[in-house]
């Protein structure tokens, strides 16, 4: 019934080669990042001193994904594999801290 | 034939006597556990009645005898949303029936008795206020709210009562608790339902519902003549916690004088309701526990007094409402320790002294 | 007219096609270092069908010891080694891989047009793991045996039990990479491997559940395997991540465990209802009813599978507020099976039904399954779940599900493709017998356990108040019937293999892929890549293609 | 879904034309044989992202209940081996980076020595690990029977604790570093698996390479190595703040 599906054909995809430039770049940046979060441990932020390192692991881990791993240069689907490994991730966590972060509100 | 035919007529006779479909309801929460339940039953055979008329008629009307060609439906959205929404609306209503009962079960009254219950592989021991300890079973009045304070002190156990339709597990370092209303006197089972080792199947008991008279017989005539918060005062003062909860001005802790139920305010700025979970823990595992203007100096009591000994002392302080007798304990004794308080005095006591080896644990 | 659909080639002609997958090669070196996936849909028929009756065994001690209300069959850690195995034999080296290992393995490929799986050395992998860990489990069993019950409960498995738990878990977590393994060949090779004009949605809905449960194996699977990996280490080394008196949460175990073992409830239950669909489109003739809702039910139980886990634990001290947000998605997740429920009913209708063996098992599988599913709704309602929990209740419950529902499909299935595999069919009379026998030991076994249940019998007892008696002797004769309906197919489908009538391509006159080329099917499953150029269950494409058979041929 | 197997025009199987060496035989095109190869890889890193999530939920959990014995615990870890081991593993995904753009430009020499580096810069870090794992063998800080607290409750006689000023805990708080070692000892453990599988197989495939097998186009292997060796990567990023970069400042 739905001839336009059968024939639905992505063109013949060119495989993606980063150049070295990049690799080095994200490298420099990468070290940069570590240096960035083992200074920030040592200020006192109070409760955002977690937070800021997490969000540079998370943009390190983003930079190493995307360009070491080319997911960037990659097809729709494994973006949505990535995508899927992280909401799975964030179920359970988010899932089991419900229970652990509720139990202190009531005596139950 | 001959020789097995009595056996038979045996099991016969005893299935007859014996058999049952329904456990009894004797607890105030039954009869509403069991109204939903027989809601949830009547649904369900419904709907089973449902797909067993569709497929058996379907079956019938439409047999390759009867219907030899098929007629191609693609399907229908109408239909489809009607087995969509109407089985949604029913398990929601399931859903909140049930979350209404679950916390019924779960929130005890204020008013309510409370006994402590501690699993252990295998048995359950019960302890009444009133010092009455109990082995595998349970005596509870009837229409009197019963909140039982479970702990286990090793694996995880099941405390089930199926005739109160009641269960909560016995969780190794924490507190959980239940409560029922017994309106039926009688005996009813007391089952483990969590497997636990070895013996699972014999960690079983009685529960016998009574009389209010017939249960303040009980209690008068199995008390062990010490009330469990006169055992906790021993403990108190064994362990020298008077040393430092005294309620004297210059002392180093906290007056716990009618300290049970109140709120504090804690070093760390949060606040908490001092209830039996709390106080267990500011024993145990004191310096997440420090009240707001006190040094954490306390030790901790981990290793040094078993589940018993914390419940004793828990039952104690919960009744404590004056700091007299601390103080009369305080000065009678003279166990001022020096120093920081260590459980140095404990180890010095034998371990017998302590009121039927309770509370300490064995050296 | 005939009351049947089977059409079978003239025996007396008939041969079984010379060169086919089996007869490709010989010896047995060929197996065991094959790549085909049918071969390995083999080697896994073979095997889990040898542990399903070590299991069955158990489960036959099991009956015969709660005959009595003492414990006199056996001493209670005997009986509690015996559940043991039961439950780690039939959950992780049966029910897991049962439908997708055998069926899943043989079919996807040829279903979607492909000549294998898309990585056929890491499918040949899987099936080795899960030889390990059937050997680790055997192993154990012989070693003296391990008494944790299944679900490895902290902190008695790791600190107050001294029987085989690291064998157990080394067992369970390579049996657990066999099925991540499998099911990451299957999303592979479905993404991938789908031949010209093989839509999503032209798929056969076996294709999807399999899909689904796939996702289920690779998700949840390795929860399971890092937590038995801390239960080893707490058992060896003494790490404190469960153990209370370390200050580790033992709760924090059964969110890990649970967190894989309820969704591995539906990756044993997914595929069954793949079975399911096939069974009944096939024969009533007709096109399943709404096949799209069919196939996002599957995905939305894949996908809710994952936030319903806690409804194990609402008894266990866990935060009233999560119970609330978990038993509301226990609801939601029921949902989905309702509808497949109803849509499968509704394919009969106007349908031209016969009553072939797979189809018997299939109509078993919608009443049991009916009945599993709705008593599930009793224990995610967290009012009755107080009462009903770790009672018989449960017990019946998901082995409605399991056995009244998956073993219901797994035999359907395997009825149902069985002359695709052999090339030979089954004895239809005695496996129709072995369809309803199985059917009333069955019900007879496990129904009187619902009332055992409701009267507070607790789960895993040796030894049990005499007034349960009589339930029990019920429930054991019934597994004594059970016990016959399970051992009748795998004496007449080995009989089958060598007297069993020629099947030809298509006996069932179904319209899937794999019916369209030789029974049993060569190693490349086709001669010429196919291009599917129709919807799925079309049974006009098949008789239009039957029709230019004749007149070509004519 | 838009990622229909890509196959030729005609769909006929006209598989006799000519295929590459590397090709398997139930693969239509050498793209479908990529794709799916990659993809499988992707799935397998999916199951490792939940292998460890399991970790990193005890952690958040423990973290939180228990927040001064992880601080404390975390002041025993050596910030500079710490440091430099993150800096090894960077360099290490870079070189592996640069091991893939080898391949693919069919670059055979560069190819092997980036992944010589590569192994080389692993083992360091196995190295490194070593020598912060004999130190914590040497102050009983590995969980279980041998488990001391000393250090905890009494930090003047402990060198890391003094240097980070650390104030005594009190002995319920200093039981509870166990949780935290207990958890590095996990978390750490599990990545070194993963770091020596990963060694194992650049050994195999720094064998491979000086043959020539990875620079004739057919990079699939080189790649899906990759991306397991940079996954590896990922993990020590989050593990280095989370375990030695706990308040640092005090």
């Amino acid at each position: 019934m739905s001839e336009q599906h059968a024939v639905e054909q992505q063109g013949h995809k060119e495989h993606h080669i980063v150049s070295p430039v990049v690799y080095v770049v994200i490298f420099f940046s990468l070290l940069v990042g570590t240096a960035a979060t083992i200074g920030a441990s040592y200020l006192d932020l109070g409760v955002w001193n977690p937070v800021i390192a997490i969000a540079i692991a998370v943009c390190k881990a983003t930079l190493v994904v995307l360009f070491f791993m080319h997911v960037r240069y990659s097809s729709r689907l494994t973006m949505l594999t990535v995508g899927a490994g992280l909401f799975t991730f964030m179920a359970l966590i988010g899932m089991t801290l419900s229970d652990y972060i509720s139990r202190a509100w009531g005596r139950w | 034939m001959d020789h097995i035919s009595p056996v038979f007529w045996q099991f016969l006779v005893k299935w007859m006597t014996d058999f049952a479909l329904f456990p009894p309801e004797a607890s105030k929460i039954a009869p509403q556990m069991d109204a939903l339940f027989f809601f949830m039953v009547l649904v369900s055979l419904i709907g089973l009645t449902i797909v067993i008329l569709l497929v058996t008629s379907f079956s019938i009307l439409y047999s390759k005898k009867r219907h030899p060609i098929a007629v191609q439906i693609e399907g229908s959205t109408l239909l489809e949303a009607t087995w969509t929404i109407i089985p949604l609306g029913l398990f929601l209503i399931m859903f909140v029936w049930g979350a209404l009962i679950y916390f019924r079960v779960y929130t005890p009254p204020a008013n309510a008795m409370n006994i402590y219950v501690v699993g252990k592989q295998w048995m359950w021991k019960a302890e009444h206020p009133g010092g009455q300890h109990e082995i595998n079973s349970l005596h509870v009045p009837t229409g009197r709210a019963v909140q039982l304070t479970l702990i286990s002190q090793d694996v995880f156990h099941s405390f089930s009562i199926p005739a109160f339709r009641i269960k909560r597990e016995a969780i190794p370092g924490r507190y959980t608790t239940v409560w029922f209303e017994p309106t039926t006197p009688g005996t009813y089972h007391l089952f483990c339902t969590q497997y636990c080792g070895t013996s699972h199947s014999a960690m079983i008991g009685d529960i016998v519902v009574m009389t209010p008279e017939d249960f303040k017989k009980w209690q008068q005539e199995s008390t062990s003549g010490m009330s469990l918060a006169q055992n906790g005062e021993r403990l108190f003062s064994s362990l020298s916690c008077n040393a430092c909860h005294n309620g004297r001005p210059d002392s180093r802790g906290p007056s716990l004088a009618n300290v049970y139920g109140s709120k504090l305010t804690l070093t760390s700025g949060q606040s908490a309701t001092a209830d039996e979970a709390y106080l267990r823990e500011s024993i145990l595992n004191p310096s997440e526990h420090v009240t707001q203007g006190y040094a954490p100096i306390m030790p901790t009591y981990q290793g040094q007094i078993n589940e018993d000994g914390v419940i004793a002392l828990v039952e104690y302080i919960k009744n404590l409402s004056s700091n007299y007798r601390v103080e009369q304990t305080l000065n009678t004794t003279g166990l001022l320790p020096e120093g920081e308080g260590t459980p140095a005095a404990v180890k010095q006591q034998p371990a017998g002294k302590t009121p039927a080896g309770q509370g300490t644990v064995k050296q | 007219m005939s009351s049947t659909i089977v059409s079978l080639p003239d025996q007396s002609t008939a041969r079984i096609p010379k060169t086919n997958f089996i007869t490709k090669e010989n010896g047995i070196l060929s197996w065991l270092l094959t790549g085909d996936h049918k071969r390995i849909a083999i080697l896994y028929l073979i095997s889990i069908t040898f542990f399903f009756f070590i299991g069955g065994a158990l489960a036959g001690l099991i009956r015969l010891e709660l005959l009595t209300p003492q414990s006199d069959l056996m001493a209670t850690d005997t009986y509690n080694k015996v559940f043991t195995m039961h439950g780690v034999v039939m959950i992780f080296l049966f029910l897991v891989p049962s439908v997708p290992a055998t069926l899943g393995n043989f079919l996807i490929p040829i279903m979607i047009g492909a000549k294998d799986l898309a990585l056929p050395k890491v499918n040949l992998l899987s099936w080795y793991l899960y030889i390990i860990g059937g050997i680790l489990v055997l192993y154990t069993m012989i070693s003296g045996g391990v008494d944790t019950g299944w679900t490895f409960t902290t902190p008695l498995s790791t600190h107050y039990v001294n029987t085989n738990v690291l064998s157990t878990g080394l067992a369970v977590f390579i049996a657990g990479f066999s099925s991540i393994f499998t099911g990451l060949n299957f999303i592979v090779t479905i993404h991938k491997m789908r031949a010209p004009g093989m839509t999503w949605f032209r798929m056969p809905l076996f294709v999807w559940a399999h899909y689904a449960a796939s996702i289920l194996m690779v998700l949840g699977t390795p929860v399971l395997a890092i937590a038995i990996v801390l239960v080893a280490l707490e058992r060896t080394i003494g790490i404190g991540v469960f153990d209370p008196t370390k200050g580790g949460d033992p709760l924090l175990f059964q969110h890990l465990f649970w967190f894989y073992s309820h969704p591995a409830v539906y990756i044993m239950i997914l595929p069954g209802m793949g079975v399911i669909s096939e069974v009944i489109s096939t024969f009533s003739r007709k096109r399943v009813f709404g096949y799209t809702a069919v196939a996002f039910s599957s995905v939305a139980i894949a996908v809710f599978g994952f936030f319903v886990w806690e409804h194990h634990m609402f008894i266990m001290g866990v935060s009233s507020y999560s119970m609330l947000v978990f038993s509301l998605l226990t609801m939601l997740v029921a949902v989905p099976s309702a509808i497949k429920i109803f849509n499968w009913t509704f394919t009969l209708y106007k349908g031209s039904i016969t009553f072939e063996t797979p189809m018997l098992y299939a109509f078993g599988f919608m009443g049991l399954f009916t009945i599993g599913g709705l008593t599930g709704v009793f224990l995610g309602t967290s009012g009755t779940d107080i009462h009903l929990t770790e009672t018989y209740f449960i017990v019946a419950h998901f082995h409605f599900v399991m056995v009244g529902g998956m073993l219901m499909a797994f035999l359907s299935g395997i009825h149902f493709w069985w002359p695709k595999i052999t090339g030979r069919m089954y004895p239809e009379k005695i496996s129709q017998l072995a369809a309803l026998v199985t059917f009333i030991g069955f019900n007879f076994t496990f129904f009187p356990q619902f009332i055992l249940g409701v009267l507070g019998m607790p789960r895993r007892y040796a030894a049990y108040p005499p007034e349960f008696q009589i339930l029990n002797v019920f429930s054991t004769a019934g597994a004594t019937i059970l016990g016959v309906g399970y051992l009748l197919p795998i004496l007449y489908l080995t009989w089958s293999l060598k007297y069993g009538e020629i099947a030809g391509n298509n006996p069932w006159q179904a319209t899937g892929l794999e019916w369209q080329i030789q029974s049993p099917p060569l190693t490349e499953n086709f001669i010429e890549l196919p291009v599917m150029d129709h919807d799925a269950y079309d049974y006009e494409w098949l008789e239009r293609q039957k029709e230019k058979e004749v007149t070509s041929v004519g | 879904m838009s990622d229909s197997p890509a196959i030729v025009h005609g769909a006929h199987a006209d598989a006799h034309h000519e295929h590459p060496p590397y090709q398997r035989h139930h693969f239509e095109t050498m793209e479908q044989q990529v794709d799916a190869t990659s993809f499988a890889m992707w799935l397998f890193l999916l199951t490792e992202i939940m292998f460890f999530g399991g970790l990193f939920t005890a952690y958040l959990i423990y973290r939180n209940w228990y927040y001064p014995a992880f601080v404390a615990g975390s002041h025993q870890l050596n910030i500079f081996w710490g440091s430099l081991n993150t800096l090894v593993l960077i360099s290490s995904s870079f070189t592996m980076a640069m091991g893939v753009w080898c391949a693919e430009m069919r670059k055979q020499a560069g190819l092997v020595l980036c992944l010589v580096l590569t192994f080389v810069l692993g083992i360091g870090f196995l190295g490194i690990k070593t020598i912060e794992y004999k130190e914590k063998i040497e102050k009983h800080h590995v969980p279980g029977f041998h488990y001391s607290v000393q250090s905890f409750v009494n930090p003047a006689t402990d060198k890391e604790a003094t240097e980070a000023k650390d104030k005594p805990l009190p002995l319920d708080m200093a039981r509870r570093t166990e949780v935290y070692f207990s958890l590095y000892f996990a978390m750490t453990g599990m990545h070194a698996l993963h770091m020596i599988i990963g060694i194992g197989i650049l050994g195999f495939m720094i064998f491979r390479a000086r043959a020539g097998a990875y620079t004739t186009g057919h990079v699939t292997f080189v790649e899906n190595f990759g991306l397991y060796w940079h996954f590896v990567d990922i993990i020590w990023i989050f593990l280095f703040p989370l375990l030695y970069l706990i308040s640092r400042y005090s």
